[in-house]
């Protein structure tokens, strides 16, 4: 019986069901702590009278959504419009299962692991897209517009450092990179100047990609409340949106804990006080608190002042990143 | 993976259905009226080849074919079927053309596919002795800066080409900037 | 070119900026007022909805029903009705209906009203699942005020001795009165 | 008009036969306390509206300061203003695409009654959102103060859940 | 469910082709939409994103005020004046009692007038604040609404403090004030001034310096001052444009002409222009109020001798203020009787807002809402 | 008079230029604008009317002087006319008593051309005012405007019969117009000859009635 | 027979050759020149599987076949992006993206 426990299907069994748990808490209260978060910025409480501290407003606020009416308007297309949803959510959920949250705590330490994110994240795109394109609702269609047009425009500069990176570390293994940066905070890849100098510009590009891909402000254009209503979810209701909004931090999660993997040491702590994966949590919690800090202070960008910092700053200088990484690696 | 139970079985499954995904994928793909399921159905088609491809041992090739067929093909094609027309026409063609091509395309391809079949079935393929490289991702890279440089520069080149095309055929009409 | 990185740099400093202000405020304490649990002190000028005043001397309203506050009134709100009783030298009021609901608190009425027999009433927070709780009887509320206040009970609100004397409000009002 | 309104009725007069008492009361809780209001001000209650979401007396407090802007995500409909006849048919079909179960509150005497601007011989003004469709929670004023419309939120708790969690403030 | 089967004007049909010339839709914003402020609709032909022509709607909250104005007396009638723009609810009393003492030959007393000032500019103000959060919002920042109420709820607590209302105030009265101010009305107001001028330099580092913000106005939804002048644009807007018109120093009127204050204005006319126009505004109006506090008369808040039943004579009579958006008019037609026979409002947001169907040509969607929030509208303020 | 000391921080920004009358002065900025209107090159528009100082009789300070004793709506003595360079018949007003410099009332054909002459003296229109005058059978609509650079009010009043009301469209001079004659239009039915699209504007798109008629019955 | 389904040749070369003949019957059958274009991904898509397959199977550098499939997919979304182009371009011109309706191509 052990022997079966061990084998590596019941393992990954096991890890997507945690996965999933994980997720699901961390969507969820990923939502408080921005709440909470926007409240401070506010000076005020945000939610407090639901539970301690507002811990239980997550759980009515799921049991709301769940229970309220699915409302599928008249004309649109159905069968994508329930689809889409769920396409956004699961390769979020899947992409995880290749993130290494400790030394042996991943659910699957595939080779090409930074590759099956990319690759998974690609479909959000479509998500978003059918379920503005199936809403049949010229809010939802613009929102659909831009967002496709945006995430184009930034899947270049993310996937370009990400070559950097894999130029640098020489593998697509996500545990193998973490591995690399062992040792005091200063190995990290966020400071290892000596390798690259501008190495904490490309951290600072990803983490600009990684917003404008996950559509949070300031580059919220795909629910770009005061001019799109909506966005993409106008049509959408009770659960269809609910799904949308985890998978919407989901995404964040999903960001959050690539970034501290590619950049701030994974798991490795710089100390060694704590167990790998509390470290690994602080960082990724500290990342999404600076999405959150991000959000609540500016306003968002005027699009083709968002495609423009793609096109004309961030591709550049992701390029010349890359460019430079290489000479620099091929004269040492 | 052999220490599981029966784990030949499960991974049999997941093959056929993997399979099956590919072909259903196809099929909506030519055969649907609206055209966004058609595109749906290509990127249907693209998981379940990605599948495929993950079964020939070569996971990073199942990866770039979901990172370029349904994050770039697919999204780009439902964004043209966005801005131009969203349904293919229904009726308005007369029955006789379309029987004769529906016909015509049918007859076309079953016998494409069974010729294919034949020749699969009957040719007897050998498998080499030994490999010269293990077909990884270092090894598809070496190749392409090697061997394979001048295809990947003309490859690269007609990437440019098609950008810069593509820019020029879609920005002429529009007067604002 | 030149100009192009200063552009960057100097904007991305004052994205930097905002984001010291905004956290700047995140450590400062917050200014919210837990409505339920602590209250906000109301304004002694606040203007609710009027309410009649008792004269301390008789404990009965001072209204004498002269309608001047019905007259003043733009929106048509208040209905007064009143009539001379037997062996009273005034006429007092017998019915004081105020429709709350189309009312727009301009104080017309409480500074039309010569007497101070009408003043504003501290309901700030007033919520209801019928409309018909905002229609009110004035007369009616003022009585069942009283009966409820036990006489023992020395800042109740509605002690008669009180109301007309004390309220901060009254005294404002006094102070400047209208001509 | 009325059909809705009818449907309403019979959902409301259906809900006790059909009883899960716990699980009632669970979707009850869940409800009361994610109430989702529709960004929708009219006129001068919906400034009251925007103080009541401000710092000073904070909506998310309750959970309710989630304003959606889509009529599809919103569990409660906050008519801050008057309704006049040009607006009324935009309301009501505001009202339709909201999913059930839905509330309305009625901030403010315009949308109680059509409040100051009601005179004999007005040619505007819709007297009260209730000839519209069915109102839950009255909160009169003109406008009124932010703690009014918290004290409505409270009572449209209190409805649902068919109990008072907070302390009624004392008179002041 | 009948739910699914409405459409509302907003969530209509998909665009599909028109058979020819550009391919075009009309987007309905409105009149229940998060950037109009209220319920202006906005019906807009677009090509894409572009506007090709933006057409507002208006008279989705006409509240028949100066139906009323013929049906109430002057007295009965102030109360409406809070309540066409509810942000600027002082300075509309302001002109509507000063109709109706110029007609009638009231001179109101000079603490009264003095009190009027303050107010008056207190309220200009928090309605600024309200704009200046509300157009964040616009722009998709959150936060700054929220940190301007904060301070708009320190001017509403010394407001209320004095009448006893927090938005409506119905404040004046024909012939002076409801009551009068108190020391602690005073102090106040002077805390308040000492705290909003860091509160501003904290603006400045959060918004108008803020590089994303910046890109949003400048050169955005630029008007002329012939446009200006061709529309009757007034406050902020006017001056945005270039041109230094405003009310307080062209027609001088209660106590205006003993303050020392500048009219702020930019050449550029962009919605750069307009928002810095506002925000020194706001500087000025500290000001003002620091002189009025500093100069305040004492004396009685009313006049002596205001009849009960008041008649005008008959005639026409203007009396114009500089209201938080620009100029607001009342032109009451009198026949001798207690009630206007005509009363006209002159509402700035509707001059303002009949040149952006101009402005916002071939703008793209988010410049357009940009435009409009620059604009600075109150829809009640069109209505009417 | 205390001397106003604005926070030195502040004062920065605030350093606007004072202008009254003088428009052409162009503005001093604050620094975090230099950069906004370098932009913008030295295309900055001037001024539409660079008028000298012309100080039109302004009121007094409300509190300083009291109001001449009640005299008669209509002044005796016939006063300045500040608009008397052109050639529609103005005359002029007491500004304290009523609120505009100079009052004309020409004929329903004269209408447009005024707001011309008007248009021509750097004027904008401030508003279109209707009344129903039920006794004389007349409507009479009203047409103020103000100078933005000398501060100058005027009206325009034209009456026309009640039963057949009808007046030129003034908004090919003033686009401006548009709106105050449909608003008009709305409320008491005159017609607008030439208007481009006269259409209910406040109320209802259907509407059929004109509320602000005195023989209005909702 | 031992081999499981998954490692055989023949099972890739029928899909491939299915794929293929669904592609062809979509290319003949479609009306619009995006459901064309969809259906020669489809055959674009065949190929690579042959080409994986037999490099698997039969190459004695299964490192080929893959980079060929990669030149494909490269290829591809060239393909789509120069067609699609093409396609609204002709799409403004004729307002519609029917073959049928494109008579003026014939000249």
């Amino acid at each position: 019986m052990l022997k079966l426990l061990s084998t590596e299907p019941v393992r990954l069994l096991a890890f997507l069901v945690g996965i999933m748990a994980f997720v699901g808490l961390n969507a969820a209260y990923l939502v408080w702590v921005e709440r909470k978060g926007a409240g401070r910025f506010q000076r005020r409480p945000g939610p407090t009278e639901v539970g301690y501290a507002g811990l239980l407003q997550p759980i009515a606020d799921a049991i709301k959504l769940l229970s309220k009416q699915l409302i599928v308007p008249q004309g649109v297309d159905a069968a994508l419009f329930r689809v889409a949803p769920l396409l956004m959510m699961a390769p979020a959920l899947m992409s995880l299962a290749v993130i290494p949250f400790g030394p042996s705590l991943a659910a699957r330490n595939i080779n090409v692991g930074l590759l099956l994110i990319f690759a998974l994240g690609s479909i959000n795109v479509m998500a978003i897209m059918l379920g503005g394109w199936s809403s049949r609702n010229k809010y939802a269609i613009m929102s659909a517009a831009r967002v496709v047009s945006q995430n184009v425009a930034y899947e270049i500069p993310t996937l370009l450092v990400v070559i950097t990176m894999i130029m640098i570390t020489g593998t697509m293994n996500l545990n193998e990179i973490v591995r690399q940066q062992a040792g005091a905070f200063w190995h990290w890849n966020v400071f290892r100047v000596w390798v690259n100098p501008l190495m904490p510009v490309t951290f600072l590009i990803f983490f600009i990609c990684m917003l404008a891909e996950t559509n949070r402000a300031p580059f919220d254009m795909a629910e770009a409340e005061s001019e799109l209503v909506a966005g993409a979810y106008t049509e959408y209701s009770s659960m269809g949106f609910g799904v949308f909004f985890m998978a919407e931090y989901a995404n964040i999660l999903l960001g959050c804990s690539l970034a501290t993997v590619l950049f701030l040491g994974g798991w490795q702590s710089p100390f060694g006080i704590l167990p790998g994966v509390l470290w690994f949590l602080i960082k990724m919690y500290f990342l999404v608190f600076a999405v959150v800090w991000v959000r609540w202070t500016f306003p968002r960008t005027q699009f083709y002042g968002l495609l423009n910092l793609s096109w004309k700053l961030l591709i550049p200088v992701s390029l010349f990143t890359l460019i430079l990484s290489s000479a620099i690696m091929k004269l040492y | 993976m052999n220490a599981f139970p029966a784990s030949n079985l499960i991974v049999s499954v997941a093959f056929v259905f993997a399979l099956a995904t590919m072909v259903l994928g196809a099929l909506i793909a030519v055969g649907s009226r609206l055209l966004i399921r058609s595109v749906c159905g290509l990127a249907i088609c693209s998981v379940g080849l990605a599948g495929l491809y993950y079964f020939l041992h070569s996971p990073f090739l199942a990866l770039m074919e979901l990172l370029i067929y349904v994050g770039a093909v697919c999204v780009t094609v439902v964004f043209a079927i966005m801005l131009a027309e969203p349904t293919e026409p229904k009726n308005e063609e007369k029955r006789g053309p379309t029987l004769f091509w529906g016909g015509t395309a049918l007859a076309a391809a079953v016998a494409i596919f069974w010729s294919l079949w034949w020749l699969g079935k009957s040719t007897g393929w050998k498998t080499p002795a030994s490999r010269l490289t293990d077909g990884s991702v270092k090894a598809i890279g070496v190749s392409l800066l090697t061997t394979y440089s001048m295809a990947f520069e003309l490859i690269s080149v007609a990437l440019l080409v098609a950008i810069l095309g593509a820019l020029a055929i879609a920005r002429t009409g529009r007067t604002k900037p | 070119m030149r100009n192009a990185v200063k552009e960057v740099v100097s904007g991305f400093y004052s994205l930097i900026v905002g984001m010291r202000v905004t956290i700047g405020q995140f450590f400062k304490p917050i200014v919210t007022v837990q409505y339920p649990h602590e209250t906000l002190k109301i304004a002694p000028r606040f203007r609710g909805h009027i309410e009649l005043v008792l004269d301390p001397a008789t404990g009965k309203p001072k209204c004498f029903a002269c309608k001047l506050c019905e007259r003043a009134c733009p929106s048509d709100c208040i209905t007064v009705e009143g009539a001379k009783l037997e062996g009273a030298k005034k006429r007092s009021v017998t019915a004081y209906h105020l429709d709350f609901t189309k009312c727009s608190l301009c104080g017309s009425c409480v500074e039309a009203c010569r007497d101070g027999a009408i003043r504003f009433s501290r309901d700030y927070n007033l919520a209801g699942w019928s409309k018909e709780d905002f229609i009110m009887d004035l007369f009616k509320r003022l009585e069942l005020e009283a009966q409820a206040a036990s006489p023992e009970k020395v800042d109740g609100r509605a002690v008669p001795g009180l109301i007309a004397a004390q309220d901060a409000a009254h005294q404002d009002k006094t102070k400047t009165d209208l001509k | 008009m009325e059909a809705q309104a009818d449907n309403a009725q019979i959902l409301k007069d259906c809900a006790p036969l059909v009883k899960f008492a716990l699980l009632d009361d669970l979707l009850a809780l869940g409800r009361a306390n994610s109430l989702w209001p529709l960004t929708f001000g009219l006129a001068c209650c919906a400034i009251e509206m925007m103080a009541a979401g401000a710092s000073r007396f904070d909506l998310a407090r309750f959970g309710a300061e989630v304003f959606r802007p889509s009529p599809r995500q919103a569990d409660v409909m906050i008519v801050a203003g008057t309704i006049n006849k040009k607006m009324a048919g935009a309301v009501k079909t505001l009202y339709d695409q909201m999913p059930e179960p839905k509330w309305v509150i009625a901030m403010g005497n315009c949308a109680i009654s059509g409040g100051p601007f009601v005179f004999p011989g007005q040619y505007a003004v819709v007297e009260g959102v209730e000839k519209l469709f069915p109102v839950d929670v009255y909160v009169p004023g003109c406008p009124p103060r932010p703690e009014g419309l918290i004290e409505g939120i409270l009572k449209l708790e209190e409805k649902l859940t068919g109990k008072r969690r907070w302390p009624v403030p004392p008179p002041q | 469910m009948t739910t699914q089967e409405t459409i509302v004007s907003n969530l209509a049909d998909v665009p599909r082709s028109n058979g020819g010339g550009v391919e075009t839709f009309v987007l309905n914003v409105g009149p229940q939409h998060p950037a109009t402020h209220g319920v202006l609709r906005v019906k807009m032909t677009m090509d894409g994103e572009y506007v090709l022509r933006a057409e507002p709607v208006c008279g989705y909250i006409h509240r028949m005020h100066e139906k009323m104005g013929e049906n109430r007396t002057y007295a009965q009638f102030l109360p409406n004046t809070s309540r066409i723009d509810y942000l600027s609810a002082m300075t509309y009393t302001h002109a509507w009692a000063g109709v109706v003492e110029r007609a009638a030959k009231i001179q109101p007393p000079p603490r009264a007038e003095y009190v009027r000032v303050i107010t008056s500019e207190l309220n200009r103000i928090s309605s600024h604040l309200v704009w200046w959060g509300a157009f964040l919002l616009d722009l998709g920042g959150f936060t700054p609404l929220l940190y301007a109420f904060d301070d708009r709820e320190m001017i509403l607590d010394l407001l209320e403090r004095i009448t006893g209302a927090r938005l409506t105030y119905c404040y004046y009265r024909i012939g002076g004030l409801y009551n009068d101010v108190d020391e602690e009305f005073i102090e106040g107001t002077r805390k308040f001034v000492h705290h909003m001028r860091p509160r501003l330099k904290m603006y400045r580092e959060l918004v108008t310096e803020n590089i994303i913000f910046r890109k949003r106005l400048i050169d955005i939804g630029p008007i002329s001052q012939e446009m200006c002048r061709k529309y009757g644009a007034t406050g902020p807007v006017i001056r945005g444009s270039g041109i230094p018109y405003d009310v307080r120093k062209a027609e001088p009127y209660s106590a205006y002409p003993e303050f020392d204050f500048e009219i702020p204005h930019f050449r550029e006319g962009d919605s750069m222009a307009r928002y810095l126009v506002r925000m020194e505004e706001m500087a000025q109006s500290l000001r003002i109020i620091e002189q009025a506090l500093d100069k305040l008369p004492s004396g009685p808040v009313m006049a002596e001798k205001v009849p009960r039943v008041l008649k005008l004579p008959a005639g026409d009579y203007c009396y114009a203020v500089e209201a938080a958006r620009g100029r607001f008019m009342v032109r009451i037609v009198s026949d001798n009787k207690e009630i206007a026979y005509r009363a006209k409002l002159r509402t700035p947001c509707l001059s303002n807002l009949s040149l952006f169907e101009e402005a916002s040509q071939g703008m793209l969607l988010p410049d357009a809402l940009a435009l409009m929030g620059s604009l600075d509208l109150v829809i009640p303020d069109i209505d009417r | 008079m205390s001397e106003i000391k604005p926070n030195p921080e502040e004062n920065k920004p605030s350093s606007v230029a004072v202008s009254s009358a003088k428009a052409s002065v162009p503005a001093a900025v604050p620094p975090g604008v230099a950069q906004h209107q370098a932009n913008k090159g030295n295309e900055a528009p001037k001024p539409p009317a660079p008028a000298p100082a012309q100080v039109a009789p302004k009121t007094p300070p409300a509190s300083a002087s009291p109001k001449p004793s009640a005299t008669p709506a209509p002044p005796p003595a016939p006063l300045p006319n500040p608009l008397a360079h052109l050639a529609a018949p103005f005359q002029g007003v007491d500004f304290k008593l009523k609120g505009f410099h100079a009052d004309a009332s020409v004929g329903p054909d004269q209408v447009v051309s005024v707001a011309e002459q008007l248009d021509k003296d750097g004027f904008s229109l401030d508003t279109i005012t209707g009344v129903d005058w039920l006794a004389q059978g007349q409507m009479e609509v009203v047409y103020d405007y103000f100078h933005p650079v000398r501060g100058l009010r005027a009206a325009v009043r034209a009456r026309i019969p009640r039963d057949n009301p009808e007046l030129p469209t003034i908004s090919a001079v003033f686009p401006g117009a548009n709106w105050h004659e449909r608003e008009t239009h709305d409320f008491f039915g005159i017609r607008f000859l030439g208007h481009p699209n006269l259409t209910p504007f406040l109320l209802p798109e259907d509407a059929d009635y004109h509320p602000l008629k005195k023989d209005f019955k909702a | 027979m031992n081999t499981p389904i998954y490692d055989r040749l023949e099972i890739y070369l029928v899909a491939a050759a299915l794929l293929l003949a669904i592609g062809i019957y979509g290319l003949i059958r479609r009306r619009t020149l995006i459901g064309m274009l969809i259906s020669g991904e489809l055959i674009f898509s065949a190929a690579s599987l042959n080409f994986m397959a037999f490099s698997r199977f039969t190459a004695p550098d299964p490192a080929v076949g893959r980079i060929f499939v990669l030149f494909i997919m490269g290829l591809a979304a060239a393909e789509v992006a120069i067609g699609l182009s093409i396609i609204i371009a002709v799409y403004r011109n004729y307002r519609s993206v029917k073959t049928r309706e494109l008579s003026d191509l014939n000249g």
